[in-house]
C-alpha cells in the first residue's frame, strides 16, 4: 500500500509558486492556474525569462515572458475556465503595450491560450488565395 | 415526439495503446487476489493532484482519469528529452544551466523549511558532489517528445511503433528503464521503484556543447537537487467520482484525509457550477463514457467512447441547470448568438453538441446542496442540438 | 376592359422610373434568364485597377439583376383580389399548377392565404387587385404581412422553403390528436410505458427505487442500443474485448418476478442454505489436476425421492473429452492474454485451490470481506456520506455501472401535462419535403416532414418546457426552429436522446 | 406587424412634414451633396433624393434601386430578402426588397439622408381613386395598342429577314419565284395580324407603383420609427458607425456567432477579415463564450474583433463620437 505519511510535494516548494504566492493575490485559484502556465511555458515550451507580476487592478498574477531569446516580452493572463472576463480587464493589460495571450486553465490542468492584440489583427488569407496576397503585408496591423 | 439517433461513434484509425480495464477499481473475481489500491490526491492550491507514479498510471490508464500537467493528456513528460545509460540505468541530460535553475530552486526550498544559510549551504554541497556511476558508452536513443508534432488528438501518446511483439503497457518514454532492460513492462508499472527516476542526472559541464554526440567526460552524475516530477491533475468532477462514486480515492488536504462530504464542499466552494458540472459527470460515467474537458470547444465536456485513445469524441456537452418548471437556466444563458457559435465548431469538427440540463426538484433548499445525497435527487434531460440544411445549394461557403 | 383612351403620364414615370414604357416591356419577353456567375473573391482591397474593374463588373451586374421588373404576358397570370378583411385572397381567374399544394376552395370560390399570395406574385404567377388597382410587391408586403395573419420572419421562412420547393403549410393544431385522444385511441406508446412504470415506481421505497432507478423498458432499451453500438461501431476483430452481458441479463430477470425485486443477487447468499455444502465435493472431470478414475455416489439426500445414482466411471467420459492444448493463433493468444489480465479464471486463485468444498469457497469469501471491510479507509466509510460502491464489490463492469446510477434521465414526455403552455412558443408551418411533391394532396396531406416555429435571432432560446411544449404539440413529427438574422435562416434541431449504457 | 406606415411619393411637395426644421433640412441637403458626387448620380432636389425606408412590423425594408444604390455608395450594404425576378425559384441570389439592419437604418437617419415612410390608412377620397383607376385602365389600353403595333413590326421584319436570306441564295442558285409565299404572307400582314389581349406583356412592380392607392407621408425623426432604442443597440451603433467611417463594409455575423461581419472592401469581391462582438466595457463575457468563438474564428480564418464603445465619462465628451471605440483582436493561437 501507499505510504500514509504527508509526502513533501515539490510544487508547494517550489520557489517560483512560492513567489507566485507572495504576490499577495488573494486569489488562490488563480495563482495556481498561474502556476501551472508558468510551468507550461518554461518546462513545456521552453519559454525564456518567464517572471510572474502582480496585477493590482485584476487582483490577479500575470506572466510575463519571451517565446525565444530576443523576441519581444509578452503577458500572459492564466484564468480558470469557468470564469467570466471584462474587455476592460483585457483592456487594462493590453494597454501596457505588449501582445498579450489569454490562457484558459481547465481544472484538469488543460490549457487553451488566446492571443489577444491591441487593434485589428488581419487574419491570414485563406490558403487557395495565400499566394496572390504573399507579397501584400500579412498580419498587418492597423492601429485605432 | 422525436428522438434524436443514435450516432455511432468513430473508431481511431490507429489505435497504439491497449485497452486496460473501464475504471480503475478491481472486479470481485480478481479482487481476492489484488489489494485494492485506494489512490492518494493532494490537494494543492485547491487543485487535486495525484503525483505518486504508481497511482498515476493506472488512474489514467483505466478510464482515462486526469491529465499530466507538463503533458496533453497521458503524464508522459520527462526531464530532460537525452538519456544516457549509467551502470544499469538510463538518466537524464540536463544543460549545465538547467542544473544551476534546480539548485537555485533547492535551496529556496531548503530555505523555506527554516533551515540557516549555512546548513543550507552544507546541504547544497552534498548535492552538487558528483556521484560516481558506470557511464556506458552506449548511448541510447535521443527522443525528441518535445519536439514531437502535436495535433488536435489529445491522446496521442507517441508510443513508439513495436509492430512485432506484445506492445507496452504504458509509455515506455515515461520509463528510461523500459529501453535498456526490456522486462515485463506490466509488472514495474504497479511498482513505485521508479519514482526515484529522478534521483539522479547527468549535467553537461560545457555549457556551449549542445550537440549529440557529447563525450562522456563532459557529463557528470550528480543529485537531480530539485526533482519536478510529473504529476496527474484530475479535475473536480472526476475526483469526486473517484471518491464517491468508486471509493478508490483519498483526498489529502494538508496532511489529512477528507471524508466524501469535505471534499464535496471544497470542490463546490472552488467551481460555481460545480453541482450541476458533476451530476452530469456522473450521469455520464454510470453509462460508462468517458467525459473529459470540453474547453477547448468551449463547453463543459468532451464524451468519448471507451477513451480518447481508442474513439473520437462523440458528443460536446454543455451543461446546464433549470429547475423543474424547466423554465430558463442558470449557468450559460445561450443566446442564438452563442448557440450558432457552439453548433458550428462541433459541425465542423463532426462532433454531436449535447445540452445536458441538470434539473433540480422544486423545493430543493441551498442547504440540501451542501451533501452529495442531493445528487439523487436530480434528474437529467439530454437534448442533441441540431442543425438542419435546407438544401445542399449553400450560400454560406461563399463566406470562408 | 374598358375602352378608354388617355395617354400616359409622362411625369410619373420620370418620378418613379421603375415603370417599363410598353416597348421596354415589349422587349421583356426575350430577355435572358440566365443569372451571372461570381467569381472568386480576393482577400483584401489593393488599391489596383484590375480589382476596381472587377469590382465595378460585379456591381453592373448586380445592379441589372435587381432593377429587373417582373414581366408577364397577361394570359400567364391568375387575376387575384385581396380582400382585407378576411384577410384572404381570392381567385378572379382559374387557377396554374400551383393550385396543387396552394390555396383552398370554399363555397365554391378559391382562395389563396396572404403568404402564398405573396409569394405567388413573387414568382410572376399571380396579379393580385385592390380596389381595382394592381398590388406592387411592396405593397403586398405591407397589406398581407401582419400578426394576424403572418410576420415578415415568419414569411421569409416559408419564402426560403417555397423557393427549394418544400410544400408549406400553415400549422392547425386542431390537425395533430389532442393528448386526451392520443391516450385514447393510440395504442400506447413506449414512452407511456414508461410513464406507467415509472409511477409504479414511486410508490415503492425511495431507497429501493434509488438503487434500481432505471425501469425494465429503459434497462432494456438501453441495452439493445448498446449492443447496436457495439455492432455498427466495433469492427470485428475487437470483439473479444467486448464482455456479453449474462450477468446483467440474469439480474434483469428478477426484475420481473415482482417477489424478487428486493432480493439482489448479492443477499442470496445469506438465505438460509437448502444443503450442506461441505459435504458436497467439486466434480472436476476437465481439469488436468484430478485424475480420480470414477466418481462416488452422491449422497442420497441431495436426490430427489427414490432415485438412486450409482458411481460413475470416468473413463468414457474422459475419452470423448477432448483434452488437447488449443491451439491459438498468435494474435488469439494475445487476446487471450489480455483478456486474462482483467478476468482470471477462479481455479487458478492458490486459496481456492486450497477449498475442499463450497462451505470452505463460502468462508473464504466471507473472510476477504470481512478483510475488505476492515482496510476500508475510515475518512471515507465511516462518515455520514460513503461512497457509493467499494473497489472489488462489484462482479461486473454493468453491475458496477447499475450500482453508481443515482442520477434518473428524464423521457421527453415525461412531465410535459404539468408544464404551463407558453405563448412565446408557437409552431407556425407544416413543411413536406420536396420530392413528395407530385403526390401532395391537399385534402389528405398525410404527415408532415417536419414543422416549423419561426424565431427572431434576437430572441431568446427556447427553453427545456419550450421545446417539450412544441414537441408534444407536434407529435411524432419534429419541430424544427428557423431562425431569421437579417434575410438569414438557419435552422435547428433539439431532440431527445438517451445515451445509450455502454458497458464494454 | 405592419404599422400604418405608407410610403410617400410626390406629396411631400404639398406640405413640409411636420417637425422637421430648417436646420435638419439644411444639413440634409449638405449630406445630400455629399451624397450625389459619390454616387455620381445626376442631382436631385433633396427631398426626392431622401432614401425611402419602409417598416414591415420594425424591420426596415428598401424598396427602390436607385435608394439601394445611394446606400451601397455610402456603404450600406443591407440583405436581399425577395425572390429574384429573373429566377424566383432559387435562394441563392435573392431579389428586392433589401432589408436594413437596424444599425444601417439608424446611420441613414443620422446623416439625414433617408425618411420613413408612414402609411396612413387608404384615403376615403373616392374621386381621386376612380381617377388612379381610370388612368390606370387606359394605360393598360395604351400599352396594348403600342404593343401590338410593335409585335406586328417585329413580325414583319422576321418575315423581311427570311425573304432576303431566300433572294440572296435564289440569286446565287439563279432560280426564282419562290419567294412569292412570303412576300403574300407579308403582305396581308397588315391585315391578319392577331395580337391577342393576352399576350400582352405587363409590368408586375416590385415597388410601389404610380397609381398609389392614398397620399403618403414621411417621417424624418427617428424617435417615430418603429425602432425599439435600448442599451443594447446603442451599443451596437456606436460600433457598426465607427467601423464604416474606418472604411469597413459591415453585414449581420449571426451565423457566426458574432454581431458584424467586418469586410476590408464591397461584400461583393472580398471575405470577411474580422467576426465583431460589440459589447460594453464592464459586460460580463463568459470565459468559454470566449473560447468557443475565438475557436470559430479561427475555423473560418476571421479574426475575433471585440468591440466597447468608450463611456462618455471616460471620453469627457457629451456624446459619443468617431474614435470612441475600443478594439481588440482575438485570435486562436497556435499553442496547442
Amino acid at each position: 500500500m501507499m505510504d500514509e505519511a504527508n509526502p513533501p510535494n515539490w510544487i508547494q516548494q517550489h520557489a517560483v509558486y512560492q513567489d507566485l504566492m507572495h504576490l499577495d493575490v488573494g486569489d488562490s485559484a488563480q495563482v495556481y492556474a498561474a502556476f501551472l502556465v508558468y510551468m507550461d511555458l518554461t518546462e513545456v515550451r521552453k519559454w525564456k525569462e518567464v517572471v510572474g507580476v502582480s496585477c493590482p487592478e485584476l487582483q490577479a498574477v500575470l506572466l510575463e515572458g519571451r517565446e525565444k531569446e530576443g523576441e519581444t516580452v509578452q503577458m500572459i493572463y492564466p484564468l480558470p475556465s469557468h470564469r467570466s472576463i471584462k474587455h476592460r480587464e483585457l483592456r487594462c493589460i493590453l494597454d501596457r503595450g505588449a501582445p498579450m495571450l489569454l490562457c484558459a486553465v481547465a481544472s484538469d490542468s488543460t490549457l487553451v491560450y488566446q492571443r489577444l492584440c491591441d487593434g485589428f489583427l488581419t487574419p491570414d488569407p485563406p490558403v487557395d488565395i495565400k499566394d496572390q496576397c504573399r507579397r501584400q503585408h500579412r498580419k498587418r496591423r492597423l492601429q485605432t | 415526439m422525436t428522438e434524436a439517433v443514435f450516432q455511432a461513434p468513430k473508431r481511431r484509425a490507429k489505435v497504439r495503446e491497449r485497452f486496460e480495464a473501464p475504471l480503475p477499481v478491481s472486479l470481485r473475481a480478481r479482487a481476492d487476489e489484488e489489494e485494492h489500491i485506494i489512490f492518494r490526491a493532494d490537494l494543492v492550491a485547491h487543485h487535486v493532484t495525484v503525483s505518486d507514479p504508481a497511482h498515476m498510471l493506472p488512474l489514467y490508464q483505466r478510464g482515462f482519469f486526469g491529465k499530466g500537467v507538463f503533458s496533453r493528456s497521458r503524464p508522459e513528460h520527462e526531464t530532460s528529452h537525452r538519456w544516457r545509460c549509467a551502470g544499469d540505468r538510463a538518466l537524464p541530460v540536463i544543460s549545465s544551466s538547467e542544473y544551476q535553475k534546480r539548485l537555485g530552486w533547492a535551496r529556496a526550498a531548503l530555505l523555506l523549511q527554516g533551515l540557516e544559510d549555512e546548513s543550507v549551504s552544507h546541504a547544497l554541497h552534498t548535492l552538487t558532489t558528483p556521484v560516481q556511476l558506470d557511464i556506458q558508452s552506449q548511448t541510447s536513443e535521443a527522443r525528441s517528445s518535445a519536439d514531437q508534432p502535436m495535433d488536435d488528438v489529445s491522446c496521442d501518446s507517441g508510443l513508439t511503433p513495436e509492430p512485432a511483439g506484445p506492445q507496452r503497457q504504458g509509455d515506455p518514454r515515461y520509463d528510461p528503464l523500459a529501453a535498456v532492460c526490456p522486462g515485463d513492462p506490466e509488472q514495474k508499472s504497479m511498482s513505485s521503484e521508479r519514482s526515484d527516476a529522478g534521483e539522479y542526472v547527468l549535467v553537461e559541464l560545457s555549457e556551449d556543447d549542445h550537440s549529440e554526440n557529447l563525450s562522456d567526460a563532459q557529463l557528470e552524475c550528480r543529485r537531480n537537487p530539485f526533482s519536478m516530477m510529473e504529476y496527474l491533475q484530475l479535475s473536480y468532477e472526476e475526483a469526486f467520482f473517484l471518491v464517491y462514486a468508486l471509493g478508490c480515492l483519498s483526498v489529502y488536504h494538508s496532511g489529512e484525509a477528507l471524508s466524501v462530504a469535505q471534499v464535496w464542499t471544497v470542490f463546490r466552494s472552488r467551481q460555481p457550477n460545480f453541482c450541476s458540472s458533476y451530476a452530469a459527470y456522473h450521469y455520464f460515467r454510470s453509462k460508462g463514457w468517458v467525459p473529459k474537458s470540453g474547453v477547448k470547444y468551449g463547453t463543459d465536456f468532451m464524451l468519448y467512447r471507451k477513451g480518447p485513445p481508442f474513439y473520437h469524441a462523440s458528443y460536446s456537452v454543455v451543461v446546464e441547470r433549470c429547475d423543474e418548471s424547466l423554465r430558463g437556466a442558470a449557468l450559460r444563458s445561450f443566446s442564438w448568438k452563442s448557440l450558432a457559435a457552439l453548433s458550428r465548431i462541433t459541425g465542423n469538427v463532426s462532433k454531436e453538441l449535447m445540452l445536458c440540463l441538470v434539473i433540480a426538484p422544486a423545493g430543493l433548499a441551498e442547504d440540501a446542496l451542501c451533501s452529495p445525497e442531493c445528487l439523487r435527487r436530480f434528474s437529467l434531460q439530454e437534448v442533441i442540438v441540431s442543425r438542419w440544411v435546407s438544401s445542399r445549394e449553400r450560400t454560406e461557403q461563399e463566406e470562408i | 376592359m374598358a375602352d378608354r383612351d388617355t395617354s400616359t403620364d409622362a411625369h410619373k414615370h420620370s418620378v418613379y422610373g421603375e415603370l417599363l414604357s410598353p416597348s421596354e416591356l415589349f422587349e421583356a419577353r426575350s430577355r435572358s434568364h440566365k443569372i451571372p456567375v461570381r467569381g472568386q473573391k480576393d482577400f483584401q482591397p489593393s488599391g489596383s485597377e484590375q480589382q476596381r474593374a472587377r469590382l465595378q463588373q460585379s456591381l453592373d451586374e448586380h445592379w441589372t439583376l435587381l432593377a429587373e421588373e417582373r414581366v408577364e404576358r397577361l394570359g400567364n397570370l391568375v387575376k387575384a383580389v385581396w380582400m382585407p378583411d378576411e384577410r384572404l385572397v381570392e381567385l378572379q381567374s382559374p387557377a396554374g399548377k400551383f393550385w396543387q399544394t396552394m390555396g383552398f376552395s370554399e363555397r365554391g370560390k378559391q382562395y389563396l392565404l396572404p403568404e402564398e399570395a405573396l409569394y405567388l406574385m413573387e414568382c410572376g404567377n399571380v396579379q393580385v387587385f385592390y380596389r381595382d388597382l394592381p398590388l406592387s410587391i411592396q405593397e403586398g408586403y405591407e397589406r398581407f404581412l401582419s400578426r394576424e395573419t403572418v410576420t415578415l420572419h415568419q414569411y421569409q421562412v416559408f419564402g426560403h422553403l417555397k423557393r427549394l420547393g418544400y410544400v408549406v403549410n400553415r400549422f392547425d393544431p386542431s390537425s395533430v390528436p389532442s393528448t386526451y385522444e392520443r391516450r385514447l385511441n393510440l395504442p400506447a406508446t413506449s414512452g407511456d410505458k414508461q410513464r406507467k412504470q415509472l409511477k409504479r415506481k414511486r410508490s415503492q421505497s425511495p431507497v429501493s427505487s434509488d438503487k434500481q432507478n432505471t425501469s425494465p423498458e429503459e434497462k432494456t432499451t438501453t441495452e439493445d442500443q448498446s449492443e447496436e453500438l457495439v455492432r455498427t461501431s466495433e469492427p470485428p476483430a475487437d470483439a473479444p474485448l467486448e464482455e456479453p452481458m449474462q450477468s446483467a441479463d440474469a439480474s434483469d430477470r428478477t426484475w420481473w418476478m415482482e417477489g424478487d425485486v428486493q432480493s439482489s443477487p448479492a443477499q442470496t447468499q445469506s438465505a438460509a442454505p437448502r444443503w450442506d455444502f461441505s459435504s458436497i465435493s467439486f466434480p472436476d472431470l476437465g481439469s488436468r489436476r484430478s485424475r480420480a478414475v470414477s466418481l462416488a455416489s452422491p449422497d442420497p439426500s441431495l436426490l430427489p425421492g427414490a432415485l438412486k445414482v450409482g458411481g460413475c466411471e470416468l473413463s468414457p467420459w474422459l475419452s470423448r473429452l477432448n483434452m488437447k492444448q488449443e491451439k491459438l493463433s498468435r494474435q488469439d493468444r494475445e487476446r487471450q492474454r489480455d483478456r486474462d489480465r482483467y478476468h482470471r479464471d477462479i481455479n487458478s486463485d492458490r486459496e481456492v485451490q486450497h477449498c475442499r468444498n463450497w462451505a470452505e469457497y463460502l468462508q473464504l469469501l466471507e473472510d476477504r470481506r470481512r478483510r475488505r471491510q476492515k482496510d476500508r479507509p475510515v475518512h471515507l466509510w465511516e462518515k455520514e456520506v460513503t461512497p457509493l460502491t467499494q473497489p472489488g464489490q462489484c462482479t461486473s463492469h454493468r453491475e458496477l455501472l447499475d450500482q453508481i446510477s443515482i442520477i434518473k434521465s428524464l423521457s421527453w414526455s415525461e412531465g410535459v401535462s404539468s408544464l404551463s403552455p407558453s405563448d412565446q412558443w408557437k409552431i407556425s408551418f407544416d413543411v413536406y419535403q420536396p420530392d413528395t411533391v407530385a403526390e401532395f394532396k391537399k385534402s389528405l396531406p398525410g404527415k408532415p416532414y417536419t414543422r416549423m416555429c419561426v424565431c427572431s435571432f434576437d430572441g431568446p432560446v427556447p427553453d427545456l418546457n419550450a421545446m417539450k411544449q412544441l414537441s408534444f404539440q407536434s407529435g411524432d413529427v419534429p419541430v424544427t426552429f428557423a431562425v431569421v438574422d437579417h434575410g438569414d435562416i438557419s435552422f435547428y434541431c433539439f431532440k431527445d436522446f438517451k445515451l445509450p449504457t455502454d458497458v464494454y | 406587424m405592419w404599422r400604418q406606415h405608407e410610403v410617400c411619393f410626390g406629396d411631400v411637395i404639398d406640405g413640409d412634414p411636420a417637425g422637421m426644421n430648417a436646420s435638419q433640412q439644411s444639413s440634409s441637403e449638405e449630406v445630400n451633396e455629399d451624397l450625389d458626387t459619390k454616387s455620381e448620380s445626376e442631382r436631385q432636389p433633396s427631398k426626392d433624393a431622401l432614401i425611402d425606408i419602409s417598416f414591415c412590423g420594425a424591420t426596415p425594408l428598401l424598396w427602390k434601386v436607385s435608394d439601394m444604390k445611394r446606400c451601397r455608395s455610402v456603404g450600406v450594404i443591407g440583405a436581399l430578402v425577395g425572390s429574384l425576378a429573373r429566377q424566383p425559384r432559387q435562394n441563392v441570389r435573392l431579389g428586392r426588397p433589401l432589408e436594413l439592419l437596424q444599425e444601417e437604418a439608424l446611420l441613414l437617419e443620422e446623416t439625414s439622408s433617408a425618411a420613413a415612410s408612414l402609411r396612413p390608412q387608404d384615403c376615403g377620397d373616392e374621386e381621386r381613386h376612380s381617377e388612379a383607376v381610370r388612368q390606370y385602365e387606359a394605360g393598360l389600353e395604351s400599352s396594348y395598342k403600342e404593343q401590338c403595333a410593335l409585335a406586328l413590326e417585329d413580325k414583319k421584319r422576321v418575315l423581311r429577314k427570311i425573304m432576303n436570306e431566300k433572294e440572296n441564295g435564289e440569286r446565287v442558285s439563279g432560280t426564282d419565284d419562290s419567294g412569292n409565299p412570303i412576300r403574300d404572307r407579308l403582305n396581308a400582314l397588315d391585315q391578319a395580324f392577331r395580337f391577342p389581349w393576352s399576350a400582352m406583356a405587363v409590368q408586375l412592380c416590385t415597388a410601389r407603383a404610380g397609381f398609389s392607392h392614398c397620399p403618403e407621408e414621411r417621417s424624418f425623426h427617428s424617435t417615430d420609427w418603429p425602432m425599439p432604442r435600448d442599451e443594447r443597440l446603442n451599443t451596437r451603433f456606436c460600433v457598426y458607425r465607427d467601423l464604416k467611417n474606418k472604411g469597413f463594409y459591415l453585414t449581420s455575423a449571426g451565423k457566426f456567432g458574432g454581431d458584424f461581419l467586418v469586410y476590408p472592401g464591397d461584400p461583393l469581391r472580398f471575405h470577411a477579415h474580422f467576426i465583431a462582438l460589440c459589447i460594453s466595457m464592464d459586460e460580463e463575457l463568459p470565459l468559454c463564450d470566449i473560447l468557443a468563438i475565438a475557436r470559430l474564428g479561427s475555423n473560418v480564418k476571421k479574426t475575433v474583433l471585440l468591440c466597447s464603445p468608450r463611456s462618455r465619462s471616460e471620453t469627457g465628451r457629451d456624446e459619443s463620437v468617431e474614435g470612441d471605440v475600443v478594439y481588440s483582436s482575438l485570435q486562436w493561437s497556435s499553442m496547442v
